[in-house]
């Protein structure tokens, strides 16, 4: 049906009466998600959104209060580390980061203490998780996908919903959309989605978005190549952008000769992936 | 964030790693002053925030004060890679026997520092790891765990380099790495480094990269910063929030998200267009910041159409269109604009758009044909 | 290595701990000029490295510099679990309103820091966890990635901390914890740590116990060292690299290994006898360093005999009798001896002690029955 | 026939050429030890011990030469805890740190990260592991033990020496004898061993040995009772200990009133574990 999140999943938001954090947590919950709580240090026994979601001062105590099982981060970036931490130590199975412009040494120590506890990282940096019809763990607007059958994993924000909205138009729909961020340390990379789409069962093909910088999309297509049999369609942004330039996001950069956008559409290519000229002709390709 | 070679080499010294006697001038007759001072041969060196200084005649060998003086007064001339010189590292010249690359970088898949060491120094490593990937050896570093003394014993093993260096060159990885982490670098090396006639190891040429996402726990890292770097219009469109990158073509394009803002460069470009810029006005823009990125996109003399694709989200489309109207009033050319709005308030902004007679597309790629036709015609004033 | 409660408030404050104003003085006269200085109530406190000075009449309250003066010089006439004050802390007296317990120590079945707290301040955390369990809070600090901001926070949730004081709270959390690993403690306590009825926080006792194989990296803190807290004679064993613990006994033992001595110990107690101390020579001790032994062990008037424990294994039986026999020389008193050597070149150690007639023994338990019984003769001349 | 060392174990000694390790490597050798390699920065090249022994610069050449699978340390405690970092990292299997006097905050590192790499540690300061007639991996001599059916685990060194003997002279033999070491932090904790020797078919009663501080006897006989099937019997040094006072030992101190013997005796009784009155009386308590 879905990886990741389903109507199950029992969402705590970090940093959730900030102006982000409680805009996007009424979103959530006007898409059906089960927010079950905030986070907020100093703001303990409050309830917001209504009256409908109690407020705690520690991840601690909302998970013993709410039995939480993910949690959704819009702390400021400064403290954006020691907020996944603190998630992953309370015993958070899946946290997700939407926070920008976290410092790279915080996310190297981040991950790899998560990954330690065995405790699921999405991002930084990244839009969230969406499966249709069921829960949002995120900001990816929800109306633009409808559930259907088609896994999407993305390093972009609005890209993602360009694509999404254009699967909504040609009729098809989506497993989960799960948007992995645009920094140089993600917790979750395209190899991880992959291996997760691969073994969902209501998956039958993955669109991949990826962009210039690093080497992940290599990766994933020795990925697809060696141990999926679902059919990848791929569109890569930043084929014009020059090198050594920062492209937004703090990964979208071709830097020391890597990170090219023809190399890693050679690579998919020669993976058996079909990549997209541009993000409205994915959905032709999936047919 | 990039830094000078004279101020990589500055914090690498902080961190004892030796590096030649040299001072900063910003006048041909400064350098020679500090060639006097230093004695003997020396190193006359551009800094200047871009690679290839070498190539472009911006490091020289001076025998005496004299020529030090005259060396620079060209230099002082040149623009390399479209920078200009401000200023010439002087440093006392060394007696070369080895040249050694060690750099500091973040290794993505890893998710770790990586020490990276090789026997071809003074060459980019990237060149090295394309012509002789076996000669480079690396040390991935547990970012819980810190640099480890076996790990550049390790390295210095691999470059089979003679052991009566091992210690120093410990140390030197010790200092880089401290560097490094300590200023929240993603890339801090060393090339060459070289080991002298007379035996010694010291850091010739010095390189660090600042995570600007970490700038704010180093202020006098941020004191660093060379204006010249950017662009102005960059600089502004950073002040503003604005991501921007100047390109060379004449069509102008504003989209929220950075994917989202490649992928319409890309789209132009693949249509045949020639995108004048990158720009991502980030989420949730108000009135306001739409109007100020308009008018960082036309001061750029070269544009003469702009595209909008905007895709909203927490962006609101009415606000955008408001924006765009502002930002319209105080420009005072004429160009071609072509906006596409898809998302929250996508009608709102569409009416406000139609209601002062602008362009609108449905697609992505319906909106770049337009804006690529448009700007073929050349309807610059 | 243990450190007097000033010293370690003063490391405290160094990070960022609020303690209370206040100076060290060595005689009444400076006790009362502090006070003075001070203005207003004064805590009178001695400076011994024991516990138990409170309960000793070593803490008082003073509400006057005369009075003051007049406490300290009471005070300074006391012996403290055996130790004279030799110096006394004068602290502006707080006005309490709420004793909290912080602390970090290393977990050892963990293997690592947990920072301890309590709403049950101002008593031994000992007494609280025999009683009240419930109230003691703990986090466990990954020794990979240093104390986080939530779990101060936890612990403050725990404890039911006014919200008000949290942030405070959370920052005398984070200096003490910086204090006990910068530090290399093994120990480090505010107790209690107060919230006075001006709402601030205050660390008003403090105590911080240094891992001594960890205090070649902090030579400042050696220096700290106060020679009153160990026995002239342990402090001249360890000189020796001798581990001796003076005890209240009169046999004296001598062993080669710290669970070996403990264990010669436990059988000698367990027959009837007193054990004088514990002293292990440690591995392959010469003949020098066993002389030595027995002088510090025989300095002490009580010891009227001896017992020998040596399990040869890189310690040699032969160079262990040798030093034996130098040692005896050098005493100019007799005491009983016996000896029992087991090992490596033990037949040549036990010839070379019956050719000077001395007793040995072959098993632990003979050894010690021999001395224990020549122990209640009372061999002392 | 024994745990973690027996006659295929290679041995690699770092610090092979201080005074201590050249000493015991030589040992080692005697008793039968394959001792294939020593480490000493900046002495790679040289072989020792009548050149029976290679010395490599650093433990990754030493292995990719040696094929060594166990190391043991007898490097200076200021460079101890890098010395066994660079052992676990270079993919020894199993460390034994004969060093004292390492500070708790270096072990405390260590432990947690050769924990997470799977690399079982020995030590510090402990004499080491002995399986008599096939390995010496330390420096328990190595002829006062035979080969037997009795497991021996303990915290410390000549007191080990002791009970091995009596054990000897009692005509009872070793499968494998364990030094754990006497410092607060361990790598290798009694429930480890008593687990090991639950596991070892050659194995038929186990013999252990504590001493005062720290409450690891306790969780041993928790372990113990809950369990083993095989019987132990124990002694534990510093009964006659006063509190406060170390005991030689880093980690023999009864300190806020945890560590005392008394009460790991009653544990350990309380869990069906005969304790002996002295070392000597072992043997009888098991048969």
């Amino acid at each position: 049906m879905s990886i990741l999140i389903d109507k199950d999943t029992r969402v705590l938001v970090q940093g959730i009466t900030g102006r982000e954090g409680l805009f996007h947590a009424s979103q959530m919950l006007d898409y059906g998600t089960q927010v079950v709580a905030g986070v907020t240090p100093g703001k303990g026994g409050d309830w917001v959104l209504d009256g409908k979601v109690p407020v705690f001062d520690t991840v601690e105590r909302a998970l013993a209060a709410t039995g939480a099982n993910c949690s959704v981060l819009f702390v400021p970036a400064k403290f954006a580390g020691d907020a996944m931490l603190e998630a992953g130590d309370a015993g958070v199975p899946l946290v997700i980061c939407i926070t920008e412009g976290v410092p790279i040494q915080d996310m190297m120590k981040v991950r790899r203490y998560l990954d330690q506890e065995g405790v699921r990282l999405v991002g930084p940096n990244c839009p969230g998780l969406l499966t249709p019809g069921e829960s949002k763990a995120g900001i990816i607007p929800g109306r633009i996908a409808d559930l259907g059958s088609i896994g999407v994993v993305s390093r972009s924000g609005t890209l993602t919903y360009e694509v999404l909205y254009a699967l909504q138009q040609a009729g098809l729909g989506v497993t989960t959309c799960v948007g992995i961020g645009g920094d140089p340390i993600s917790g979750t990379r395209f190899t991880d989605a992959l291996q997760m789409f691969e073994d969902d069962h209501h998956t039958e093909a993955v669109v991949m978005i990826g962009e210039i910088g690093g080497e992940e999309e290599e990766r994933a297509a020795d990925f697809i190549s060696s141990s999926m049999t679902k059919p990848v369609v791929a569109f890569i942004a930043g084929q014009s952008a020059p090198p050594g330039k920062r492209m937004g996001h703090a990964g979208a950069i071709i830097e020391a000769g890597s990170g090219k956008a023809a190399d890693k559409v050679a690579a998919l290519q020669s993976a058996g992936v079909s990549v997209a000229e541009n993000p409205e002709a994915i959905p032709e390709l999936l047919n | 964030m990039r830094l000078h070679e004279y101020q990589s080499k500055q914090l690498f010294a902080k961190q004892g790693v030796p590096i030649p006697r040299g001072e900063v001038a910003e006048t041909p007759a400064q350098v020679r002053a500090i060639a006097e001072k230093l004695g003997g041969a020396v190193a006359v060196k551009s800094q200047v925030l871009v690679g290839g200084r070498g190539k472009a005649g911006g490091i020289r060998l001076a025998k005496s004060p004299e020529e030090a003086e005259q060396l620079a007064a060209g230099i002082f001339e040149l623009e390399i890679n479209g920078l200009p010189v401000r200023k010439i590292l002087v440093d006392e010249a060394a007696e070369i026997s080895t040249e050694i690359y060690l750099g500091v970088t973040n290794d993505r898949t890893q998710g770790s520092p990586v020490l990276i060491a090789s026997a071809e120094g003074g060459v980019e490593i990237e060149e090295v790891a394309r012509t002789h990937p076996d000669k480079i050896a690396r040390a991935w570093v547990d970012p819980l765990i810190g640099l480890r003394d076996y790990q550049a014993r390790n390295l210095a093993a691999a470059m089979e380099l003679p052991r009566q260096h091992w210690s120093e060159f410990s140390q030197m990885a010790r200092g880089l790495f401290d560097t490094y982490w300590n200023s929240d670098a993603t890339l801090a090396e060393i090339n060459p480094l070289v080991i002298t006639r007379q035996d010694q190891l010291l850091a010739l040429d010095g390189k660090i990269v600042i995570d600007d996402n970490a700038l704010y726990r180093h202020p006098e890292l941020e004191q660093l910063r060379d204006l010249d770097e950017e662009a102005p219009s960059e600089r502004e469109a950073r002040g503003l929030g604005l991501s921007y990158v100047k390109l060379e073509g004449n069509i102008g394009c504003m989209v929220n998200g950075a994917g989202l803002a490649m992928a319409t460069m890309d789209v132009i470009k693949g249509l045949g267009g020639e995108p004048a810029n990158f720009l991502d006005i980030g989420g949730g823009a108000a009135a306001e910041k739409v109007a100020a990125a308009i008018q960082i996109i036309l001061a750029d003399p070269e544009v003469n159409s702009m595209m909008f694709n905007i895709f909203g989200g927490i962006t609101r489309c009415d606000e955008v269109a408001r924006g765009i109207l502002m930002g319209l009033e105080q420009v005072p050319r004429e160009v071609y604009l072509v906006t596409r709005l898809v998302g929250t308030n996508e009608e709102l902004g569409r009416k406000i758009l139609a209601d002062a007679k602008m362009d609108t597309a449905s697609s992505l790629v319906e909106a770049a044909e337009m804006v690529i036709e448009a700007a073929k015609m050349g309807v610059t004033e």
